[in-house]
C-alpha cells in the first residue's frame, strides 16, 4: 500500500531497526554481546508471528568505538538498510557524534545504550532520543546517599575513569553530598589504561589516606584490575561500591579466573561488594522475567558468546521494550507515530526492570529507579538487608525518593502486552 | 691582498683524542688551482668539511673574498659562493639528471613560495631549466639531460655532479677526489674542464692521482698527520724530502708512469 | 626540450588535473545513491590527510605516525571558532589550515632534529597525546563530550540552483572543492622547486646541504604544510558530527599512512587511489560476507585483516604502492 | 605508606614492564635493522596461545613454553614471509634512500600488528580475558609493614635484568652477536664476510619473537589479554627505548624504568589526565637534548 | 685454478658481461683492466656470487660456484674487497677486522689471532683506531680496513676491486707489492682489477682487458703493457 511504501524500513512484512555497537577493537568486551541478545529476542518474537504480523529485522553496524565510524555506518544505516529506526547504540562518545544528525532526519533513536544524562534531558534538543539505561547521575545519587547515610563516619574514597562516565558519576555523587578531594579520596585515571599503566599509583593512594569505602566508576576490566592491585598491595577496604557499568560479576570472574584465580576466590574478593541496579540481578534465577529471557537466550541467540550476563540482560530488555513500543503503535506505523506514542505512553511500558520508565515531556531517561544490592558468596546481587527497596529521582538536584512502582508480571508467552 | 679567494689560518681540529688538523693555513688565490695532498688519514677531507661547515673547528680563522667572517654553515656556501663535490658521487637518486642540476640552481634563483603553491612559477622554472642544461653543456653532459642517475656511468654521474655545483656559479670550487675511478681519458678531460674553470673561479682540490695534480695545480699544499709539511708549486713540493717520506716514497714509479700515460 | 614547456604550465597542468578529479568525483556522486555519496565526501575529506602524509612521508622521507592529531588540531581550531566565536564556518576552516600550519611549525620545530624511528616514535606520542589534551582541559575544550558541529543545511542560493539537496549531498559539495584545491597545491608545490628540494633532502641530506639546501629549515616548512593539509582535513572530517578525540584515535592515522602506503607514498595519484581503497573497502568486504554467508565472529575481522593484509602486501610485492606499479608496467612498455 | 613511597614502587613495577617491552623493541633493532611495532602483537598472538593451552588444563610451564616457542616462530615467519622479500634485491633497488629503507619495514610491521590483531579477534573473538602469573601476585612483607611491591614484580625485574645481561653479552661477546649487528646493518659486506645474512636475520628475529612472547606472558599478568590491551604498552614502551637510545640495550632499560617512574610520579603529583602529556613533554626534552637517546651513541657518518 | 667459461650478467636491459671466457693461474696476479663500465666490477660481482649470472660458468679448482650463494662461495676460500670503501661504519674497526674471520672462529682461532696481528702490522693507524667506529675513519684508511677484513679470511682466491681507490700512491704501491708477495709465499691467487694499468700490470702474470662486457685481450701482463695500440683503443692512453 501507498502508506507502507513511504515509510523507510517498514513494509508489510518487515521492520527493520540499525543498531551500532563496537563489535571488535578494544571498548568491544562485554558490549558485543548486547546485539546478539536484542536479535535473539526480536527472532523470538518473529516467530511468534512477529509485531502485527511484521518481522522485526535487526541491522547491526560495528562501529570500533571510533566516532568517526559511528558517523559512517550510521549513513549507511540510513541510507542502504533503510532502517526505520535506531535501536539500543551502544557508547556515548559515538552516539554523540550522529544524535543530532538523527534527529534533523526525524528518525527514531530508541533505547540507547548510554547513561549520559545530556542525551535525555533536553527533549527539545533530541527529540527522538530515548534512554535505554538508567543516567549515571541518577544512578551515583542514589548510590550515594545510601553510602552517605549508612557509613556517617566513614571515609568514604572514589576511583573513576575520567571520561564522560567518570564525571557524570562524580557530579551525581556530589549531588548527594559526597565530596572527594583529589589526591586523597579521590583517584582517577585514564579510560582504558587500567591495564598498561596499572592501578597501581591510584590505589596505593586511596591506601595511604586511609579510604574505608571505596567507591568505582569504571568498566568491568578496570574493576577486576582494581581489586586485584587491592589485593597485591593488601588494602582491604571496609567495603567496595560499584557503580552498576563496572559490577559485572561474569566478567570480573572471567578476568580473574583466568589470571588463575580461583572461582572461590574471586568470588570472595566480590563478594560484600555493594552495586546498584534498575533490572533484576543477573544472576536471580528465580526471576520470572530472568527465566523467560534466559530460555529465549538459549533457544535464540546465535552469537559467538552468549553466556548469560547483565549485557544479554540488557539486550533482551531492550528489545523486549522495543516490541512493547512497536506493538502499542499499532499496524499503521510512522516515525512521528512512534516517537510520540514513546512520548505519550512511554512511561506506562513495563519490562524487567523494578523502575519505571521516566520518558515525560521534560526527559527521556529510561529507568529513574534502581534499588541496592550486595553480591552474595555465590555472586548473585541480592538486596541489602533482604528486602528490595527501589530509589527513583532524577539527573538533576531531585531529591532521591523510594519508588512505589509495581512491575507487572510477563505473560506467559514472553511478549509484552499494551493498552 | 684581494687577490686571495679564500684564506683560512691556523686551523685545528679533533675529535676526542684524534688530533686531525694542527695549525693549517691555507690561501687559495682568485682564479688559481690549489692541490691539496698528503697520506690516507693527514686531514684533506677534515680541511674540506671545515671550510663546508660539516666539522667544527677548534680555532682558526675564515676569510672568504677578502671578507673575515665565522665558518659558515653548510647551506650558506652557496650564497657565499662556494660549492663542494663530495667523494663518490653524492647525486639524488630519485630526481632526474636535469633536476639535480636543477636543485644546486635553486638556491640561486629562489622562485617565491607562494606563486609556486599556486602553480606561477612556470617562468622561475624554465630559467633554471635553462641554466641546469647550460651547466650541463658546460661539462660535456648535455646528452644526459633526460636520463637517471641510476642509468648513468659513473664518469657521467661525476659529471652531473660537477655540472650541479657549477650551476651555481661559484667563486670557489672544492673537489675532493674527482679523478678517483676514472678512467684515464676522463681525467685528461677534467683537466681540460678544470683548466677551463680556472678562468671563472678558484679551485682547491684533493686527489691522490698525483700526475693529474701536478697538470692541474698551480700550487699544492702538503698535509701530513694535520699538519702542513710543505707548500709549492708541485714541482718544488717534490723534491721535498719530507714529502717524500711520508707520502710519495723514493721510487719515483708515478712519474715513469705519466710518461708512459702523456 | 619538451621539458621546457611542460614547466611553462605547471599551473595549467595541475588545474586541469584537480578539475578531472572534481569533475570525476561529481559525475560518480550522480551514479550513486546517498550513502555512496557520502563515502565520496569521506574520500575527498580524507584524501587531504593522506596527501599530507605523501607530502611529508612521500616526498620528504619522515615518516609520521600521527596524522590523525595533527588532524584533531584542525577539527578543534574549527569547532572551537565555530561555537565560541560563532564565526562561519568556511572562514573557521580557512583559519584552522593557519592554526594548524602554526602547530606544524612547532612540530616541525622539534621534528627536524629527528629522523626515522625517532620520529616515528614522536608522532606516535604525539598521536596518544593530542587528543588527551582535551580531556586535560576539559572545561576549554568540552572532554570526550566534545563539540557537536555540522556542514548545516545548504545556502539557497544552492538549492535554488540544484533543486533539493540530501545532507549526503551537501557534505560532498564541502568537501570536494576543498580536495580538488589542495590537490591543485599539492600538485604545484611537488612539480617545482619545494618537491625538488624535499626528494634531494630524503635522498641525501649532506649533498643537499651543500647544495645549498636548509635541511631544517626544509623539513620544518614540509612539517607546516603537511600540517596545514592535515589540519584542513581533520576540520571537515570534524564537520561531519563531532569533533572530540573519539573522532582522532591513534588508528586514524594508522589509516591514513596505510591509504598512503597502498596507493604509493611518492604519488598523488596513489593518494586517490589509496583512499578509495580504505574507504570503500569495508563496504566491499561487507558485500562479500554477505555473499558467503560467513559468520558474523569472522565477518567483523574481516576489514581490519584485510587492510592489514594489503598493506603487507604492498609493501612486499611493490613498496612504491599501486601507482609505483603503474609507473613500473609504463616504463616496460617504453624500453 | 607516604606518596612518594607510593609512586615508587608503582614506578618500579610498571617500569620494569615497561624495560621488558623496550629491551625486545631494541633487540629487533639491533639484530634485523627494524623497529618492530607488530612486537606487541606477536605478544598477545603466543600469549593467547598459552591461555588458550592453559583453559585446556595444560599446566602453566608447559603453556609456558609452547608460547616461547610459537613466539620464535612466530618471529621467524615474520621475517620469512615479511621481512626477507622486503629488502630483496628488486625491492632494495627500489628503495634506494635511506629515509625509506627505515619507513618501509615500520610500515609493514604495522601491517602485521592489524593481521595479528584480527586474527586474534576471529580466534578468540577479542574478548578481554587475565592471565596467570608464574608466581604469587601478592604484596610482600616486610616485618610488619606491607610492601608496595610484590614477588611477582620482582620476578619479572629479575627477567629484566637477567635478560639485559644475556642479551648484552651475546651481542658483545659472541660472533653470533657481532654477526647480527653486522647484518642489520650491512647485508652485503657481511655476506662478503662468508655470514649467511639470511640465516642470522631469521635468527634474530626468532630471538627477539622469544623475548616478545616471554614480554607478553609477563606484562598480561598485569594488563590482561585482549587483542588491543598491550596497544599503549608497546607506545610506552617504544617512548622508553627512544628515550634510552635506540641502539643501546640497557639504555633501553634505563628508559623503562625511567617512563615508569614519570607516569608513577605524574599520577600521584599532578593527574592521571596529564600522563600522556607528560610523556610527550619528557620524550621531547629528552631528544632535544640528547637525540641519540641517553644512552644511544651518535651515528658517524662521513662524507 | 680459476675457470671461467661464457658468463654472461644481465641488468634490466643491458649485458654487463657478455661471453666472457678467461682462466686465473694458482698462485699469480691476474689483472683486470678496462675502461668505467666495460663490466670489471660486475665480473668479480658475478664471481663471489653478489649477482647472479644468466649463463655461463665459474669453476674454482674442481668446485663449481656459480650458483651458489655469496655466503657459501666466500666459506670456500674466496674473498672479495668491492669497490668503494666497504665497511660496516656502525661497527668499530676490531669488530670489522673480526667479522671477516668470523666463519672460521670455530676451525682457526689461533690462525686468526695471528692473521688479525699481521693486517695490524700492515697497517698501524688500523690498530691505533681500532676502538672507534669504523664510519670515524678517513677514505684511504677505510680501504684499508676493507681489505684487512678480507686478509683476516686467509683466501685462497682474492678478488681486489680497485684497492688504490682512495689511496696514498705510496699506500697503493705498498698493497700492491704485499699482495705480490702473498702470492708467492702463500699461493694465493689474485683477481685485481684497476683503472690505473701500469702499477697493476707490474706485478702481474697475465692481464685481461674488458671493453663493454667482451674480453678483448688475454695476453700475459707485459704483453699487455707493451702493446700500446690496444691500450690506445680501449683506454685512451
Ligand atoms: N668524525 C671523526 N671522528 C673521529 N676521527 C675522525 C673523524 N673524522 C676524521 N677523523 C680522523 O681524522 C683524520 C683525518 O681524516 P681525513 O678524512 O681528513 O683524512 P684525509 O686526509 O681525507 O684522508 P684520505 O686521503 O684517506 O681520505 C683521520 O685519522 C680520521 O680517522
Ligand atoms: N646494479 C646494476 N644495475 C644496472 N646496471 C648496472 C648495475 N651494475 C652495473 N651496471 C652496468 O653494468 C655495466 C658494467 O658495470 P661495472 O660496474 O661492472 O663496470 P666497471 O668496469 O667496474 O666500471 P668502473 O671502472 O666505473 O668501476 C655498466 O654499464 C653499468 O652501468
Ligand atoms: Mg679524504
Ligand atoms: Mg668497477
Amino acid at each position: 500500500s501507498a502508506t507502507a511504501a513511504s515509510v523507510p524500513g517498514v513494509s508489510k512484512s518487515q521492520i527493520v531497526l540499525g543498531m551500532q555497537l563496537p563489535q571488535t577493537g578494544g571498548a568491544s568486551p562485554g558490549y558485543n554481546k548486547i546485539d546478539d541478545a536484542a536479535r535473539a529476542y526480536f527472532d523470538y518474537v518473529n516467530s511468534k508471528g512477529g509485531v502485527n504480523g511484521r518481522n522485526i529485522k535487526l541491522v547491526v553496524k560495528d562501529d570500533e568505538y571510533k566516532a568517526g565510524r559511528t558517523i559512517t555506518t550510521a549513513r549507511e544505516l540510513i541510507n542502504n538498510d533503510k532502517i526505520f529506526a535506531f535501536f539500543g547504540s551502544v557508547g556515548t562518545q559515538t552516539h554523540l557524534s550522529v544524535v543530532k544528525d538523527i534527529n534533523r532526519r526525524g528518525i527514531p533513536d530508541l533505547f540507547v545504550n548510554s547513561g549520559y544524562s545530556g542525551f535525555y534531558t533536553d527533549p527539545k534538543k533530541y527529540p527522538n532520543t530515548f534512554g535505554g539505561l538508567g543516567t549515571y547521575t541518577v544512578e551515583a545519587k542514589i548510590l550515594g546517599k545510601y553510602l552517605k547515610e549508612k557509613y556517617p563516619d566513614k571515609k568514604i574514597g572514589i576511583l573513576w575513569q575520567s571520561d564522560d562516565f567518570g564525571r557524570n558519576a562524580l557530579a551525581g555523587l556530589a549531588a548527594s553530598g559526597l565530596k572527594f578531594e583529589a589526591r586523597k579520596t579521590s583517584a582517577s585515571f585514564v579510560a582504558g589504561t587500567h591495564g598498561s599503566i596499572g592501578l597501581g599509583t591510584q590505589i596505593g593512594q586511596l591506601k595511604a589516606n586511609g579510604v574505608d569505602i571505596v567507591i568505582i566508576a569504571a568498566v568491568s576490566s578496570a574493576t577486576a584490575v582494581a581489586y586485584a592491585t587491592a589485593a597485591a598491595l593488601a588494602y582491604k577496604p571496609t567495603k567496595w561500591a560499584v557503580i552498576s557499568v563496572g559490577a559485572d560479576a561474569t566478567t570480573f570472574q572471567t578476568i580473574l579466573g583466568a589470571r588463575g584465580t580461583a572461582p572461590a576466590t574471586s568470588a570472595a574478593l566480590l563478594a560484600g561488594t555493594i552495586t546498584a541496579s534498575h533490572a533484576p540481578a543477573a544472576g536471580d534465577a528465580d526471576d520470572e522475567y530472568i527465566k523467560a529471557f534466559k530460555k529465549i537466550n538459549d533457544d535464540f541467540n546465535n552469537g559467538a558468546d552468549k553466556r548469560w550476563d547483565n549485557n544479554v540482560l540488557q539486550g533482551m530488555n531492550i528489545a523486549y521494550l522495543a516490541t512493547s513500543a512497536l506493538l502499542g503503535v499499532g499496524k499503521k506505523l510512522t516515525r512521528p507515530k512512534l516517537v510520540s506514542y514513546l512520548k505519550k505512553n512511554g512511561s506506562k511500558l513495563s519490562s524487567a526492570a523494578f523502575s519505571p520508565i521516566g520518558y515525560s515531556g521534560t526527559t527521556h531517561e529510561a529507568f529513574t529507579g534502581f534499588w541496592l544490592g550486595e553480591y552474595d558468596a555465590s555472586l548473585v546481587l541480592k538486596p541489602i538487608d533482604g528486602t528490595r527497596v527501589v530509589y527513583t529521582t532524577d539527573s538533576a538536584n531531585g531529591p532521591v525518593t523510594v519508588s512505589n512502582y509495581k512491575r507487572p508480571a510477563i505473560a506467559a508467552d514472553a511478549l509484552p502486552r499494551v493498552g | 691582498m684581494n687577490s686571495s679567494q679564500l684564506a683560512l689560518s691556523n686551523l685545528s681540529v679533533s675529535f676526542g683524542g684524534v688530533k686531525a688538523l694542527t695549525d693549517v693555513s691555507l690561501t687559495v688565490p682568485k682564479n688559481s688551482v690549489v692541490g691539496l695532498i698528503g697520506p690516507n688519514g693527514a686531514g684533506k677531507t677534515t680541511v674540506f668539511n671545515c671550510i663546508s661547515g660539516l666539522v667544527k673547528s677548534d680555532s682558526g680563522s675564515f676569510e672568504f673574498d677578502g671578507v673575515k667572517r665565522a665558518f659558515p654553515k653548510p647551506h650558506e656556501l652557496v650564497g657565499l659562493g662556494i660549492t663542494r663535490t663530495l667523494q663518490g658521487v653524492g647525486l639524488f637518486n630519485d630526481l632526474s639528471v636535469l633536476q639535480n642540476v636543477m636543485v644546486g640552481a635553486d638556491k640561486k634563483y629562489r622562485p617565491n613560495f607562494v606563486k609556486e603553491i599556486l602553480g606561477l612559477s612556470g617562468k622561475t622554472e624554465a630559467n633554471l631549466v635553462r641554466r641546469a642544461e647550460e651547466a650541463l653543456a658546460w661539462v660535456g653532459g648535455a646528452s644526459l639531460i633526460g636520463r637517471e642517475p641510476s642509468e648513468l656511468s659513473y664518469p657521467d654521474s661525476k659529471r652531473v655532479a660537477l655540472a650541479r655545483a657549477l650551476v651555481t656559479n661559484p667563486t670557489l670550487l672544492m673537489l675532493d677526489e674527482p679523478a678517483a675511478g676514472l678512467g684515464q681519458d676522463d681525467i685528461d678531460s677534467l683537466a681540460v674542464l678544470i683548466r677551463q674553470l680556472k678562468k671563472r673561479c678558484a679551485i682547491l682540490i684533493v686527489e691522490h692521482h698525483v700526475d693529474f695534480v701536478r697538470e692541474i695545480s698551480d700550487s699544492v699544499s702538503v698535509l701530513n698527520f694535520g699538519k702542513l709539511i710543505a707548500s709549492g708549486t708541485y714541482d718544488e713540493v717534490k723534491q721535498n724530502p719530507a714529502v717524500i717520506e711520508a707520502y710519495l716514497g723514493h721510487s719515483d714509479k708515478s712519474d715513469e708512469n705519466s710518461k708512459l700515460g702523456a | 626540450m619538451s621539458k621546457v614547456k611542460t614547466h611553462k604550465v605547471i599551473g595549467f597542468r595541475s588545474t586541469r588535473l584537480a578539475i578531472i578529479f572534481f569533475v570525476f568525483i561529481l559525475l560518480l556522486s550522480m551514479k550513486f545513491g546517498p550513502y555512496n555519496q557520502f563515502q565520496l565526501a569521506n574520500i575527498a575529506t580524507l584524501l587531504i590527510a593522506v596527501l599530507s602524509i605523501t607530502l611529508l612521508t612521500g616526498a620528504s622521507g619522515q615518516i609520521s605516525l600521527g596524522q590523525g592529531a595533527i588532524m584533531a588540531v584542525g577539527g578543534y581550531s574549527a569547532a572551537l571558532l565555530v561555537t565560541r566565536l560563532e564565526i562561519s564556518m568556511w572562514l573557521a576552516f580557512v583559519l584552522a589550515i593557519f592554526v594548524s600550519a602554526l602547530f606544524g611549525l612547532f612540530l616541525g620545530l622539534a621534528a627536524a632534529r629527528l629522523s626515522g624511528p625517532y620520529l616515528a616514535g614522536t608522532t606516535l606520542v604525539m598521536a596518544l597525546a593530542i587528543p588527551s589534551i582535551a580531556i586535560r582541559f576539559d572545561s576549554f575544550f568540552s572532554g570526550d563530550i566534545g563539540f557537536s558541529v555540522d556542514y548545516g543545511y545548504p545556502p539557497d542560493w544552492l538549492t535554488n540552483l540544484l533543486g533539493e539537496i540530501t545532507i549526503e549531498e551537501w557534505s560532498l559539495y564541502v568537501a570536494l572543492p576543498f580536495a580538488a584545491l589542495s590537490l591543485f597545491a599539492v600538485l604545484n608545490l611537488s612539480n617545482t622547486r619545494s618537491g625538488r628540494t624535499w626528494r634531494a633532502v630524503r635522498d641525501n641530506e649532506v649533498a643537499a646541504s651543500l647544495a645549498g639546501i636548509n635541511i631544517a629549515r626544509t623539513k620544518i616548512i614540509v612539517f607546516v604544510c603537511s600540517s596545514a593539509l592535515a589540519g584542513l582535513a581533520g576540520a571537515i572530517y570534524g564537520f561531519r558530527g563531532l569533533v572530540a578525540p573519539s573522532v582522532y584515535p591513534t588508528d586514524l592515522s594508522l589509516l591514513l599512512l596505510t591509504a598512503a602506503v597502498i596507493g604509493g607514498l611518492r604519488s598523488i595519484g596513489g593518494a586517490i587511489f589509496g583512499t578509495f581503497v580504505i574507504v570503500f573497502l569495508p563496504d566491499v568486504i561487507e558485500r562479500v560476507t554477505k555473499f558467503l554467508e560467513l559468520p558474523e565472529t569472522i565477518s567483523i575481522y574481516l576489514p581490519a585483516l584485510m587492510i592489514g593484509l594489503l598493506l603487507l602486501l604492498t609493501v612486499i610485492l611493490n613498496p612504491r604502492g599501486s601507482a609505483g606499479a603503474l609507473e613500473h608496467i609504463r616504463h616496460r612498455h617504453k624500453h | 605508606m607516604n606518596s612518594f613511597l607510593t609512586a615508587f614502587f608503582a614506578g618500579t613495577s610498571q617500569g620494569a614492564i615497561y624495560a621488558l617491552v623496550s629491551l625486545g623493541l631494541v633487540l629487533v633493532w639491533r639484530g634485523a635493522g627494524v623497529v618492530n611495532f607488530a612486537q606487541m602483537g606477536q605478544a598477545m598472538f603466543t600469549t593467547y596461545i598459552a591461555s588458550q593451552l592453559i583453559q585446556n588444563e595444560y599446566s602453566y610451564w608447559s603453556a609456558f613454553v609452547i608460547a616461547l616457542i610459537s613466539g620464535a616462530l612466530l618471529g621467524a615467519l615474520v621475517d620469512l614471509g615479511i621481512m626477507r622479500p622486503l629488502s630483496s634485491r628488486k625491492n632494495s633497488q627500489l628503495l634506494n634512500s635511506q629515509s625509506m629503507r627505515t619507513t618501509v619495514p615500520v610500515i609493514a610491521s604495522l601491517g602485521i600488528l592489524g593481521v595479528l590483531k584480527a586474527l586474534a579477534g576471529i580466534f578468540w573473538a577479542g574478548e578481554e580475558r587475565g592471565f596467570p602469573a608464574p608466581v604469587p601476585t601478592t604484596g610482600l612483607r616486610l616485618g610488619n609493614s606491607d610492601l608496595a611491591i610484590t614477588g611477582f614484580d620482582l620476578f619479572v625485574i629479575g627477567v629484566v635484568f637477567l635478560a639485559l645481561v644475556l642479551t648484552t653479552i651475546f651481542f658483545t661477546r659472541t660472533g653470533m652477536g657481532l654477526a647480527m649487528r653486522a647484518s642489520a646493518l650491512n647485508p652485503e659486506v657481511t655476506r662478503l664476510s662468508g655470514i649467511r645474512v639470511g640465516s642470522v636475520r631469521t635468527l634474530s628475529w626468532a630471538i627477539s619473537g622469544t623475548a616478545s612472547s616471554l614480554a607478553g606472558l609477563l606484562v598480561t599478568p598485569k594488563t590482561n589479554l585482549s587483542p588491543n590491551t598491550l596497544d599503549l604498552l608497546l607506545i610506552i614502551g617504544f617512548t622508553a627505548a627512544v628515550v634510552g637510545g635506540l641502539t643501546s640495550l640497557a639504555g633501553s632499560v634505563l628508559g623503562g624504568f625511567i617512563l615508569g617512574y614519570v607516569i608513577a610520579f605524574v599520577n600521584v603529583y599532578s593527574a592521571p589526565e596529564n600522563v600522556f602529556l607528560a610523556i610527550l613533554i619528557f620524550l621531547l626534552l629528552a631528544l632535544f637534548l640528547r637525540p641519540q637517546g641517553i644512552l644511544g651513541s651518535k651515528e658517524v657518518r662521513r662524507v | 685454478m680459476l675457470k671461467v667459461a661464457n658468463l654472461v650478467t644481465e641488468f634490466a636491459s643491458i649485458k654487463a658481461l657478455n661471453d666472457i671466457s678467461f682462466q686465473a693461474k694458482p698462485g699469480r696476479i691476474t689483472t683486470v683492466i678496462g675502461a668505467n663500465g666495460a663490466g670489471k666490477s660486475t665480473l668479480l660481482r658475478t664471481i663471489s656470487g653478489l649477482e647472479r649470472p644468466t649463463s655461463g660458468s665459474i669453476k674454482w679448482f674442481d668446485e663449481e660456484l656459480t650458483d651458489k650463494s655469496v655466503e657459501a662461495i666466500v666459506r670456500s676460500g674466496v674473498a672479495q674487497v668491492p669497490e668503494g670503501h666497504a665497511v660496516i661504519s656502525q661497527l668499530s674497526v676490531a669488530e670489522n677486522i673480526e667479522l671477516g674471520g668470523l666463519f672460521r672462529k670455530r676451525q682457526a682461532r689461533g690462525d686468526l689471532e695471528i692473521a688479525t696481528k699481521e693486517v695490524y702490522e700492515l697497517f698501524p693507524i688500523l690498530f691505533e683506531r681500532r676502538r672507534e667506529p669504523a664510519g670515524s675513519l678517513s677514505g684511504g684508511e677505510r680501504q684499508m680496513l676493507a681489505i684487512s677484513r678480507a686478509l683476516v679470511a686467509r683466501p685462497k682466491l682474492l678478488l681486489l676491486d680497485e684497492p688504490s681507490l682512495g689511496l696514498a700512491p705510496l699506500i697503493s704501491a705498498q698493497i700492491i707489492s704485499i699482495v705480490d708477495q702473498l702470492c708467492k709465499s702463500t699461493g694465493l691467487t689474485v683477481l685485481l682489477v684497476e683503472q690505473n694499468a701500469n702499477t697493476a700490470l707490474a706485478v702481474a702474470d697475465h692481464g685481461i682487458l674488458l671493453a663493454l662486457g667482451k674480453v678483448v685481450a688475454d695476453l700475459p701482463a707485459k704483453e699487455l703493457i707493451a702493446d700500446s695500440a690496444l691500450r690506445a683503443a680501449y683506454l685512451g692512453y
